[in-house]
């Protein structure tokens, strides 16, 4: 992010992606966006309000609630000249388009021995916390980031997610955006008025420390980022590093900061077992060994479906309070 | 899609019948605006989607049942809920993620369920329980024991594929199952016509089944329509779909407000549906010209439910949350 | 379900036309000839679905089609890639998984693809390009290219509920597809009668869909009816669905030998159609007997391809494999 | 393993499956077992063959290709008394019934509050090397494992597929047990005529060892039994684990054996990225840091969709020779 942030405007997190979308639509006809109350509604979460207003029906459409039917139409009319946005109001109806993303959508390009190409951008919320209930509150990202011919962007910020989400429009292969839902409200950050791309798989260093390194990915960074700040009082300097995507893979970065840090723990809201912590976690250790000083640790979301009562939702999903513990442990201060 | 209207003769629910259907009724309508209530003054978490306005449909199904036998609801499912046989207090509890809710506290507003009284639970997907009400069809067939199993969804699910695999296996097997189509006219924001093309019937039909549209603001049109199908279902004669034309007077959810509910439809019509299709006051007047029961018999009632309804939401705002250490129970059997 | 049959009048096809489709038959019938005999000596790596008996039902719609309509084929699909012009040279080393196949070898029998000819792939999942073609279609009205998508599928597809979806939103949005449900009444082992309740045609008509059944066996009525929702859907009238009632020769696939077959099907039933419903022989008699050719003039014709179909399998036989590093090239484009 | 194991009788890998849910359909007539073409035909790669005859078609139910479909059944079955046992013939299908095992299946004990149980078990196969191309050879079984609700067996020999097989049926909680296809024909093992169980959460040391653990599941364990062999010649003593289950994880079996050896590979076939082999190594290196004399390293299929193509495709999954040349480069041997 440019030294100059600070002064320039702020966002909110769906402002940003707002803004990438209409930008990209303005720059490219092909780009068509398609969902459940995209258009006049703005969506169920209101952060599209408007852009069926400067891009008109044809473009902005309103499906029905048909997200494998939907899905597979983007996947058709990306191979035939288009680059379409779908929109999965929840994540968790991913279970419902995993055929068209999966054995469709990332394998046409292999498949086809190079010939199709399938320009696809699927964008999908994440995070809990909402009081949604088992059903509306998960963060299925690891899914897709097991599959090759996928790719996964997962932005923390109003910034990254501007500029990740125009790269992913850009993009020639099938691309999955998890927004964070909190965020949407919650997040805002500056974002500079001139236009910018972030290319997918570079991580970002949030903040620079020395003691103990938090790799957080979308919802877990601001709680990375709020440990942090109360482990100075502590005497402990932490670094954070977001990869924004969890596909393509920025390992340097990543196993770069453990090996200067020589700690780590891996923070990301999903399901904690066979999900993202698994594989960076494993990744850090193949990378970083003899310069960590103990193991890689891990928070994730508790192995428990996402539970409806505020007080048991609370403590599913990883806390600033739970990182400063851990943190703290683990360098003995 | 024509409109079958029977009024009750001597084929048709007595007067102990009439009353309780009446009293249920105003009890899921006494329900929901205590809900109202309670969201709008931020003392219940989450989403609220109220039944208020179609309260005919799920009584007059439901009165057409035996407690053991089965239902399936929806995001909007607290009448379906209350029409099998919930007990209000327990509801709320449950709406407020109180541990003595029906789930304790871990389902919340969307995912009541009571085998007690049939209740194989509310879903937060749509379409999310055609699977199972027609594997519980399934069962009462292999297990012989003579369950019928209503299925409830909105004419949104009508959009969702799995709908149509559900329907050819049920009438391909004969399934004792029954398909309540509410079509309140919005998937959300958007009108069923812009979602649905043909005839909406034609859809059952084309597999065989039996399908027929129901005045859904007619209790007692509803109630002899589902016997028939429900007893039809019973003798092994297969499953039914029934369309049930009715409307929900307040927004998509507590959010939706007048005000954004303009962008989809216009007062005059929520005035029209308010205005001269109440289905209890239709009921009401129906009650009372032919007869069947009192002008003071009936305020008896509502004084009785109103006391219940109070004391249910006291009784909930009362009730204890779930201890957290609670939160990793019940997630394996 | 009425089968119409259209014989070829003035309006119908040239003599070229006539000619050309005998080639096209007979080409598709010889080359899978060969994939078996290749698949019986072990040649050919994994599964071989002939398409044999069923040749006029991709020649017929094929040959309504120019080079830049689109096409999504099935794991059945030999027929349908060489009907819209793939060469079998190409086709044939793709089967062996040589580099020179249309997919240098990544692909295989149940995966050729060739933007050349419009052929947007074969698929291996069961309806799983109902979206693909959908989506052409969706990209053709949105470019205003007036290209037409023909959605070729077993009628087992009809089990899979994407494809409802895929109905709906095309009858709804008015696309350019045409689904062609080819019958030849067998779900793998088990008679489409045993997995389909209710009148085929009616679940397509139930959306308000074109839907018309055609004989399979005859290439003339395949031809017409084809061109007629063909050029109906090139108008922007919307699509529609044909149910192609034919018949597979052979086993599922190679491995499923007459043996087998006698669990599922009556070797009558398999002579019937092979002795009085061939499309080809059917077509020959026509030929002739309207005098439109002769004898020699036909065997001039099988004797050119036979030696185009030896030439090919020599020439795929000889091809060399991919070069192992090339297995993670084509993941991204 | 019983140490009289060599002497009792030899079992293929498909036939202790069909042995277990012959006895436990014998014993509970509660279970029922549906698929497709698993009746007369005994599923497409013919291990059920026989069941039809003892059982008949009222419990070994041949359905429509609608796996969502049926899986929902079996869903709404096991709720209502049963325990259906579903097929799904590729594991790559998982994607089509995602919704039903995910948020339906997996959530509804807990969203319930613990009142309804789901004793389900869904069949799927894994495993790659059969030239079935990228959507027919794929092994998921990571999918599920980051799902709290779910359990997962991925069975490596005929006795343990055997003994937990009937832990599966008899467990309250859905199961997914995967398959692997290669295993039906290629892999004997002697299985006794007693009857036994394998509680699901116990890992098994397949080989013991002194210089380097091999954990690895279902297909891969031969691979690792393989490479150890080899590795003998070179003085490198090899441990062979095998968790049996991915959930519940007996990760102490796992930790203790890393601890002694001090190295260790993680062996399995699906997906290198994000899916099983990240979280193993994640544990490992969490419980056995200190013991270790460098990082656990991992070996899982290539990053890329399954290529059709023999020498492409042989590349993509471990090999006996690519763990043996990386466990003698960690031995320095
Ligand atoms: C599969 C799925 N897609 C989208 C949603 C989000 N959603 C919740 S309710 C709703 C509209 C449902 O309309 P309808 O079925 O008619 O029921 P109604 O709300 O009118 O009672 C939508 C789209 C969902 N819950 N599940
Ligand atoms: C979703 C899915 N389920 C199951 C299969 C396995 N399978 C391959 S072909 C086939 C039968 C298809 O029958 P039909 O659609 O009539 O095509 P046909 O083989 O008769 O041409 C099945 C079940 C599959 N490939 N995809
Ligand atoms: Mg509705
Ligand atoms: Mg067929």
């Amino acid at each position: 992010m440019p030294e100059t942030a600070t002064q320039v405007r702020q966002l909110g997190f769906g402002e940003a992606i707002r803004e990438a979308i209409a930008e990209e639509m303005r720059r490219d006809p092909s780009i068509v966006l398609m969902g459940e109350d995209v258009a006049e509604a703005g969506t169920t979460f209101k952060q599209l309000k408007g852009l069926v207003e400067e891009f008109g029906k044809d473009r902005i459409i309103d499906t029905p609630i048909s997200e494998a039917g939907f899905t597979g139409i983007g996947v058709g009319a990306a191979m035939t000249g288009m680059r379409p946005i779908v929109d999965i109001m929840f994540g968790d109806f991913l279970t419902l388009i995993m055929d068209q993303l999966v054995n469709q959508a990332a394998k046409i390009h292999y498949m086809s021995g190079g010939k199709w190409k399938v320009p696809l951008v699927v964008r999908a919320t994440m995070g809990a916390l909402r009081r949604s209930g088992s059903q509306h509150s998960q963060s299925l990202h690891a899914w897709p980031s097991h599959i090759p011919g996928l790719k996964v962007v997962v932005p923390s910020t109003p910034y990254d997610a501007k500029g990740l989400f125009k790269a992913a429009i850009r993009d020639d292969n099938p691309v999955v955006v998890f927004e964070d839902k909190i965020s949407y409200t919650k997040v805002k950050g500056p974002v500079p008025e001139e236009e910018y791309i972030i290319p997918l798989g570079v991580a970002d260093v949030k903040r620079e420390g020395s003691d103990i390194t938090f790799v957080a990915t979308s919802s877990m960074v601001q709680v990375a980022l709020g440990a942090a700040t109360m482990l100075e009082e502590v005497g402990v300097s932490a670094e954070v590093v977001d990869p924004r995507t969890t596909w393509p893979l920025d390992e340097k970065t990543l196993v770069d900061s453990v090996k200067k840090t020589s700690r780590c723990i891996v923070i990301d809201e999903g399901y904690y077992r066979y999900g993202v912590t698994g594989e960076l976690a494993a990744v850090i250790q193949e990378g970083a060994f003899y310069d960590l000083d103990g193991p890689v640790r891990r928070l994730g979301a508790k192995h428990v479906p996402i539970p409806f009562s505020p007080p048991l939702e609370d403590v599913t999903v990883p806390t600033e309070r739970d990182v400063f513990e851990l943190a703290r442990q683990m360098c003995n201060k | 899609m024509t409109t079958t209207t029977k009024s009750a003769t001597a084929s048709g629910p007595g007067v102990d019948k009439l009353l309780r259907m009446y009293r249920q009724m105003l009890a899921i309508r006494l329900f929901e605006e205590r809900v109202n209530d309670l969201y709008t003054r931020a003392l219940m978490p989450g989403l609220a989607h109220l039944y208020i306005g179609e309260e005919a449909v799920a009584v007059g199904i439901c009165e057409a049942l035996r407690t053991d036998d089965y239902i399936t609801s929806t995001h909007r499912g607290h009448g379906h809920c209350l029409a099998k046989g919930a007990d209000p207090r327990v509801m709320f509890a449950e709406l407020l993620g109180k541990e003595a809710g029906y789930c304790k506290g871990k389902g919340g507003s969307m995912h009541i369920a009571d085998p007690s009284t049939g209740n194989l639970g509310a879903n937060a997907i749509v379409a999310g329980s055609a699977g199972i009400a027609t594997g519980a069809a399934f069962a009462s067939k292999y297990l012989k024991n003579n369950r019928v199993a209503v299925c409830f969804f909105g004419e949104g699910a009508l959009g969702q594929g799995v709908l149509y695999e559900e329907m050819n296996l049920a009438q391909l097997w004969k399934l004792p199952v029954i398909y309540a189509c509410e079509n309140n006219m919005y998937n959300e924001y958007t009108h069923y016509s812009e979602s649905t093309a043909g005839d909406l019937l034609a859809r059952p039909a084309a597999f065989g089944m039996a399908a027929e549209a129901v005045d859904g603001q007619d209790v007692k049109a509803v109630f002899n329509t589902a016997q028939k199908y429900v007893e039809r279902a019973r003798r092994g004669e297969g499953p039914a779909f029934l369309l049930l034309n009715t409307y929900r007077y307040h927004g998509h959810h507590v959010g939706d407000v007048a005000t954004l509910r303009a962008i989809y439809r216009p007062k005059s019509e929520e005035e029209e549906w308010m205005t001269t299709r109440d289905p209890i006051k239709r009921f009401v007047d129906w009650l009372l010209s032919e007869k069947i029961t009192d002008k003071a018999a009936l305020e008896d009632i509502e004084k009785e439910l109103t006391a219940e309804m109070n004391g249910a939401v006291e009784f909930a705002v009362n009730a204890a949350f779930p201890a957290t250490d609670k939160v990793d129970h019940d997630i394996y059997a």
